[in-house]
């Protein structure tokens, strides 16, 4: 499966490898986006865990030059970038744009790019300023139009992007929907002169600069690209510090060389050339590196095991901030006592099924916010232990479940079928309860969840943060968002609704920590999901390259890795 | 002859409406009862509803019947056949247009098929004369035994198999040893895009291989009874060289049967590529419908398949009619 | 006959096109020669005992393993047999008493999986081929019989479903059916099944049509319905049946081609298919015992069927000896 | 043998010059002498030709005659050297042709005596000519491996061998298959080919079997033809005793893999020295006879894995006693010239 996170969206786009792909495929990078929040939700993120990078800012020690090559999936497009939603796409859009501004992997300061300064009086209306002297590969400036022309193709409706509601807050955006728009460009977007944008807000909203840091988003468009859009995605007309050095070789390559005249020195790339190689199946992937034509691959997970024995001491692993867990369908009889819910909870060995099944990439889920952000804690959940005995009594003291039988819901196109038979088979033994897996295509699969009453028993999702704030992870899940489709209701859930608005309303991150926390328990404490457990990245790395690093929003920094001769 | 021929082209006509409103009725039925794809793109999160709807239009998904079960949707179905019509099939969910996808995967996938089918012809034929001329002695047994075994072990173990053993084992001791790029890419694990065709040896033999033992065993029951012909008797009573006895009196007849089973093989193979090319990252056909199908992408099962039809038919006309030039018995009206 | 599905592959031992040498009516003695013949081939009887071994797993698993059907354990999972040969990964290496074959990816005793899994397998494959021996006679019986337009109708319809690769057709159908129970499999096996049975008894009841015998009965006025099946269809029965033991192996090995692709059985169905598939992508990463058994398994079923089908073959071929 | 090595040396053009320099032409054309050839089958060895010999000189024709089964054809593939091993094998006996033992000689020497020195006449034209190829190119054929001739060279020798037995328009036909002839003009292409290199002796094995009376006639006058004008042997293996009358100078009557009596054909037509014969003879529809019980053998030949023991016609045979159950009868020389295996061949002579 392959989780691509947009802002806001955790995209699961179904697999395109052969066996089903396999669970949280490509949950390693969170997009260039999550910095948004982070600066939203404060300075003091110390993110998850950086490790112990080298500090921070220019370059590091890695030499210049050589070339290396990555795994990638095939990215949606190129022109417009807006229609490129995958981690995998981003990732080389984030190599050939440079937009207006980037977080810092480091700091998480926000540091300006294309930018000369971005400011606003009232949050509503912006304006921003562009530095002289910055071309795209064809020689075209890169000025006011050019990101104009980008936002103004990404919001008009008929375009059909996949981000273009990124600027539903600009002015005049509804006038660029539909079939028939009344409008074909922004009325809240002008380009003042060649080097001024200035943007009009339906109302006020402060984080805009961090939407506009997600690199598909915030790409300029020369206009050559809008006037052949088809010859433009084949062969990419961009400004950052590398630039394609052949057409896309569509599901093979996508070689690209650094841009010769990229006037930003501290961002320029390190290595001359950086290949794609694109795969539809992770484990031919691997058994490519370990035939030694890849240098930075995600391994299959079936191949984990392997990879841990043969290359110790070239894996990276980091955590992803990534979540999956069970939800109950508490419309349902079955599932309206919470002991019967703590019993399901409590009766499944997540150690065990890590360890023997998940390969160790993952680690247990003790809280429903994820140790990757603030807030979240080692001891918040007591009932996501292993304690078959308490399970066993706790089922039979509710009454156990009619039928003595549940159905499992989950989409079996993700890879998830060995761990949640796994799951299940612990249900079966420690509770003596017997399953059917109700297992179907991820779209029917979604459209059985939006009913709120097909789905009758525990059902499986995953969860992968937009920005790391401890209310990602709660709002968006059991909140008036979309994915309560346990349809949780009721005092406990009304309760729940203003502790978070509670935490919302603080004024710092930190500040509302406790009452994001009083929220988690009241989720915990009516065991309204399972949480089972928090994903990690796991990559393997040649010893071709050196410096291979994420950054603590969980993206490969590929153009500060180095080649070793 | 040609008369025949036409009247079968004409023929195709009918099989390919069929075909395309199966699959029109059958992508209808799955959108009108499993949801609409596109929302699928946005995964958890429930994305605007213009959104949605601009994307699904985009996408030639927003006919209203679409949202009636069980309503076959003809109207949007002459629509679709007429858009054909005009050279438009339509776009991906990449707004890709469907006959870029096909002019990318098809020539990868015919490069593959073409080898497939020159292995499994020389290395079959060959295997089953040998296994007939040496009939029931140790050769034959082991033809007869190694060729029920491709065809019983399933495809994708073989492949995986042939990949690390070839790819890994054997291609890392290649590579150790050569600075031939053709033999590196010979046995890479993974399709090349510099090299071809050298990349698509060991591939097209996995997907050959099922074919390869049919063939061969074909050709060896053939080869048996012509063998015991009287015209093989004729040709020996002539002082022939055993080698031309077999070779051309014997073999031309047994070829008929055989020819005819690796020309059907032609259509089988571009699609059965999609195991084959799942395991070696080949960008051919077979994938791209897998993706297709998995992601509810309707534009390109509608054209990719009934292609794949028509290649099936076109291959089994072409066979009828080599039929009748390989054997002057056979003539049609 | 498409390379990739190995249905309409394996029993390309027969091609489609091969024209089936018409017999004369069949008398008692083919059958009893033929008999006589089998019961003194080593390679049949040896092939008839593994049929009926795998047969008895799938009728009473329980006379073969004394554990349920999914009495699974992770926390021994995918361990090879201590006789196993080879390298283990460090945690997978305990010394297991009791399991002669290991345990599976999840913890199953991987002895017990295989007798378990005979059941859907041959479930499966017996009845997709029960059910396409019936729809394939009955069609290629009647166009083969009448000709003329109900021949162009049915052999249109036949060449859509020939052109339709199998293994994607089945994929396409699977996934559109969303349902991927035991039943689902069947019906869409037998859906693009059922065109190679129906080519190849076309062409028998073609070739028989204008047999002596026939038109003699057609001289004494025989109904059309009781020439088919009187006449007809006895004479057809030897190429049916010989395809029908290869159809058997070759079903087997396509459920298992399908759960592979994701779309065929599902767990906590236990299928021979399910533990290959489950198996597979360890298996070739350090795990070769995951693989190697049911493989084995599978392999010699498949092969069973299909070596029983060839010497059934030879010994209804008149010509043969 | 230094025949043999000798015509291993030879090249195909050359071959029949190399080896006829140690062709003895004093010696008898064809002598078979003792022949016996075994098959091996799962019921036991069947001893399909159990001593078989005769002598054809050049010019002349012998007529083997006998029911199917009896081992004509195999005494015939035996000569050319084509049986199929296994299951056939050549246990005994001498084959000499002009005095050579083709027995003896290895497979390439032998392969180069078939067509150039010793043609065959098939049965079935139909199944015996090769279906996908042109009459042309399968008669053309020989001279291209055997004569080195071009393609063009071989096609006109084939037009004139076509035109030679009497095919009309030979040069339009000579590029059609076989199936677009009628029987009598494949089975005149038969001859043709067996023709096509001069061979010194033909053998036809039931040239006209599966003709019409009349192109019966035709195609055996064709034959006589040929021969006396190319003063060839010839050999007529037939089942059918009213042909060889015509025809054939000597007879030798096979039964159950052995000859039971041997004579020239007008001593055989007026007194048979066998039952066997005599049986046959009996079983021919004539004229002179009409109106009464047309005779046939009782009972079928024997099987050739358990022969009667005695003399192998006994069960089948009118004449017969204890002793024929008993002893093997020898060829007992009738007159000169004149041999049969029977026991009580005078009794037969004078019935």
């Amino acid at each position: 499966m392959r989780h691509i996170s947009l802002l806001g969206i955790v995209v699961v786009a179904l697999t395109p490898m052969l066996n089903g792909g396999t669970l949280m495929r490509r949950t390693k990078k969170w997009l260039s986006l999550v910095p948004l929040t982070l600066a939203l939700v404060l300075a003091g993120c110390s993110g998850g865990d950086g490790g112990d990078e080298p500090p921070g800012g220019g370059e590091p020690d890695a030499q210049a030059g050589g070339a290396f090559s990555v795994s990638s999936s095939e990215p949606e497009a190129f022109a417009p970038t807006s229609n490129c939603y995958s981690s995998d796409c981003s990732q080389i859009i984030n190599l050939v744009w440079t937009g207006l501004l980037q977080v810092d992997p480091e700091t998480s300061e926000q540091q300006l790019q294309m930018a000369e300064s971005i400011e606003s009086e009232d949050g509503q209306h912006w304006t921003i300023k562009l530095k002289d002297g910055f071309t795209f590969n064809n020689g075209e400036p890169v000025d006011a139009a050019s990101f104009v022309r980008s936002w103004n193709y990404t919001a008009y409706g008929p375009n059909a992007t996949q981000l273009g509601f990124f600027l539903a807050n600009v002015e005049g955006y509804d006038d660029l929907q539909g079939e028939k728009p009344k409008a074909k460009e922004l009325s809240g977007l002008k380009a003042a002169d060649d080097l001024t944008i200035e943007i009009a807000l339906t109302k006020p909203f402060s984080q805009l600069p961090l939407v506009l840091s997600y690199a598909p988003l915030g790409a300029p468009m020369a206009q050559a690209c809008l006037d052949d859009l088809k010859a433009c995605n084949e062969q990419p007309i961009g400004n950052g510090p590398y630039e394609f050095s052949e057409p896309w070789q569509h599901n093979e390559t996508i070689t690209l060389a650094k841009y010769a005249d990229y006037a930003d020195q501290d961002t320029a790339g390190l290595a001359d050339e950086i290949t794609f190689k694109i795969y539809a199946d992770l484990k031919t992937a691997y058994r490519d590196f370990q035939a030694g034509s890849l240098d930075i691959v995600t391994p299959d997970p079936s191949q984990t095991p392997q990879a841990r024995t043969a290359y110790p001491d070239q894996i990276l692993e980091v955590d992803s901030g990534s979540y999956a867990y069970f939800g109950f369908p508490l419309y349902e009889e079955a599932f309206s006592d919470v002991r019967i819910r703590q019993a399901l909870s409590m009766a499944i060995d997540r150690q065990a099924i890590i360890d023997r099944v998940l390969d160790g990439r993952f680690i247990p889920a003790l809280d429903v916010i994820s140790p990757f952000v603030p807030g979240s804690r080692e001891d918040a959940c007591d009932t996501c232990s292993y304690d078959p005995e308490a399970a066993k009594a706790l089922f039979d003291e509710a009454g156990g479940i009619p039928g003595n039988k549940i159905n499992i819901w989950f989409n079996n196109d993700g890879g998830h079928e060995d761990w949640v038979q796994a799951m299940a088979q612990g249900w079966k033994n420690d509770l003596g309860l017997d399953y059917e897996f109700k297992s179907q295509p991820f779209t029917p699969y979604l459209a059985a969840l939006d009913t709120r009453s097909t789905v009758d028993g525990p059902y499986r999702l995953g969860w992968l943060p937009d920005y790391p704030s401890p209310q990602n992870y709660l709002d968006p899940l059991y909140g008036a968002g979309s994915t309560n489709y346990g349809d949780w209701k009721g005092p406990e859930h009304d309760q729940f609704l203003e502790l978070v608005a509670e935490g919302d309303a603080a004024a710092t991150v930190e500040e509302g920590l406790p009452a994001y926390q009083a929220a988690a328990d009241v989720v915990l404490d009516n065991q309204i999901v399972i949480p089972l457990w928090f994903g990690k990245t796991f990559i393997v790395t040649s010893e071709n390259v050196e410096n291979v690093e994420y950054s603590p929003t969980n993206q490969l920094l590929l153009a500060e890795v180095g080649v070793t001769s | 002859m040609g008369r025949y021929a036409v009247r079968r082209l004409l023929q195709f006509i009918p099989v390919l409406i069929g075909t395309l409103f199966l699959l029109h009725y059958l992508t209808t039925l799955s959108f009108q009862f499993n949801g609409n794809p596109v929302r699928a793109l946005f995964g958890d999160r429930q994305p605007p509803p213009e959104t949605i709807a601009a994307l699904t239009r985009a996408f030639g998904l927003d006919d209203p019947c679409l949202s009636q079960p069980g309503n076959p949707c003809v109207g949007m179905f002459v629509e679709r056949v007429g858009g054909y019509l005009r050279g438009d099939f339509g776009v991906d969910f990449n707004l890709q247009p469907v006959t870029d996808l096909i002019t990318r995967a098809a020539p990868v996938t015919l490069r593959l098929t073409l080898l497939a089918i020159v292995f499994e012809s020389v290395v079959g034929i060959l295997a089953g004369v040998i296994a007939g001329l040496r009939k029931e002695r140790f050769a034959d047994n082991l033809v007869r035994i190694s060729t029920v075994l491709v065809i019983s072990v399933p495809i994708f173990v073989v492949g995986v198999l042939t990949q690390i053993i070839f790819g890994l084992y054997i291609g890392n001791w290649v590579r150790d040893r050569t600075e031939s790029e053709t033999m590196e890419a010979i046995f890479s694990i993974s399709y090349q895009s510099d090299h071809p065709w050298a990349s698509l040896i060991i591939p097209s033999m996995v997907l050959g291989a099922t074919s390869l033992g049919i063939i061969a065993r074909m050709t060896r029951t053939e080869l048996i009874e012509s063998l015991r012909s009287d015209y093989v008797r004729t040709a020996r009573a002539k002082g022939l060289k055993p080698t031309r006895i077999v070779g051309i009196h014997a073999l031309r007849n047994c070829l008929i049967p055989v020819v005819t089973l690796i020309g059907i093989d032609i259509g089988g193979l571009m699609a059965g590529a999609l195991i084959t090319e799942g395991i070696f990252n080949i960008p051919g056909i077979g994938g791209l419908v897998f993706r297709s199908v998995r992601t509810g992408e309707t534009p390109i099962i509608m054209a990719v398949v009934p292609l794949l039809v028509l290649v099936y038919l076109i291959a089994s006309l072409l066979v009828d009619l080599l039929y009748a030039v390989l054997d002057p018995r056979i003539r049609y009206e | 006959m498409s390379s990739s599905s190995p249905v309409t592959e394996a029993p390309g031992a027969i091609p489609p096109e091969t024209p089936v040498r018409g017999r004369g009516p069949t008398s008692g003695s083919i059958w009893k020669d033929a008999r006589h013949q089998l019961s003194r081939n080593p390679v049949f009887v040896v092939c008839s005992l593994v049929v009926l071994v795998v047969v008895s797993w799938a009728l009473f698993p329980q006379l073969w393993t004394s554990l349920g059907k999914l009495e699974c354990d992770i926390n021994i999972n995918r361990t090879p047999p201590s006789w196993f040969p080879g390298k283990t990964q460090p945690g997978y290496d305990a010394d297991l008493d009791g399991y002669v074959l290991g345990t599976t990816t999840l913890g199953c005793d991987m002895y017990s999986q295989i007798i378990w899994g005979a059941r859907p397998s041959i479930v499966v494959a017996v009845i997709v081929t029960a059910m396409t021996a019936l729809v394939g006679t009955t069609l290629g019986l009647v166009a083969g019989y009448y000709g003329g337009w109900v021949d162009t109708v049915i052999s249109r319809i036949t060449d859509i479903f020939l052109g339709l690769p199998f293994l994607l057709g089945a994929v396409i159908f699977l996934a559109l059916l969303k349902s991927q129970s035991i039943w689902a499999v069947i019906l869409v096996l037998v859906v693009l099944g059922w065109t190679q049975m129906t080519r190849i008894v076309r062409g028998t009841a073609l070739s028989l049509r204008d047999q002596d015998f026939v038109e003699a009965a057609r001289a004494m006025g025989a109904t059309n319905g009781r020439i088919i099946l009187r006449h007809i269809l006895p004479n057809a029965l030897a190429p049916i049946i010989v395809l029908c033991t290869i159809y058997v192996g070759s079903f087997i090995a396509a459920e298992a081609t399908l759960t592979f692709l994701g779309v065929g059985l599902k767990p906590p169905e236990v299928s021979w298919g399910i533990t290959i598939a489950q198996g597979q992508d360890f298996a070739v990463a350090g795990f070769p015992h995951l693989l190697v058994f049911p493989c084995i398994v599978l392999v010699v079923t498949v092969l069973s069927f299909i070596l029983m089908g060839d010497a059934l073959r030879d010994a209804l071929d008149p010509k043969g000896r | 043998m230094p025949e043999s090595d000798i015509l291993q040396a030879g090249t195909p053009a050359d071959s029949k010059a190399v080896a006829s320099l140690y062709f003895d032409t004093t010696a008898p054309l064809l002598d078979v002498q003792e022949l016996r050839v075994d098959f091996q089958t799962k019921e036991g060895v069947a001893h399909a030709v159990n001593g078989v010999s005769f002598t054809l000189e050049a010019g002349r024709t012998l007529g083997i005659l006998g029911e199917s089964g009896c081992g004509k054809s195999v005494t015939a593939q035996a000569i050319m050297g084509i049986l199929d091993s296994p299951p056939a094998r050549v246990v005994g006996g001498k084959v000499l042709l002009s005095g050579v033992d083709l027995l003896t000689l290895n497979e390439d020497a032998r392969r180069q005596i078939r067509a150039n020195r010793i043609g065959m006449v098939f049965q079935d034209a139909l199944s015996a000519l090769n279906p996908v190829f042109t009459v042309g190119w399968q008669l053309g054929e020989l001279f291209r491996k055997h004569r080195d001739f071009s393609r063009k060279q071989a096609k006109q020798e084939a037009v004139r061998l076509l035109d030679l037995v009497g095919i009309p328009a030979a040069g339009q036909r000579v590029d059609d298959f076989p199936h677009q002839f009628s029987g009598g003009m494949r089975q005149r292409v038969m001859i043709a080919m067996a023709l096509a290199l001069d061979p010194n002796v033909i053998i036809a094995d039931e040239p006209t079997t599966a003709l019409d009376v009349t192109v019966q006639a035709q195609i055996m006058k064709l034959l006589a033809d040929l021969q006396a004008e190319r003063n060839m042997g010839l050999i007529l293996i037939t089942h059918d005793i009213g042909v060889v009358a015509d025809v054939a100078d000597d007879i030798c009557v096979m039964y159950a893999g052995r000859e039971v009596e041997k004579a020239d054909v007008y001593a055989i037509y007026d007194s048979p020295a066998h039952p066997y014969t005599q049986a046959l003879l009996e079983s021919i529809p004539r004229v002179d006879m009409k109106g009464q019980q047309l005779a046939s053998i009782q009972g079928l030949p024997p099987n050739l894995t358990s022969m009667p023991s005695g003399c192998a016609f006994h069960p089948r045979c009118r004449f017969a006693r204890e002793r024929c159950r008993e002893d093997t009868p020898p060829l007992y020389t009738v007159t000169p010239g004149r041999l049969s295996a029977c026991h009580f061949f005078q009794e037969v002579l004078d019935s």
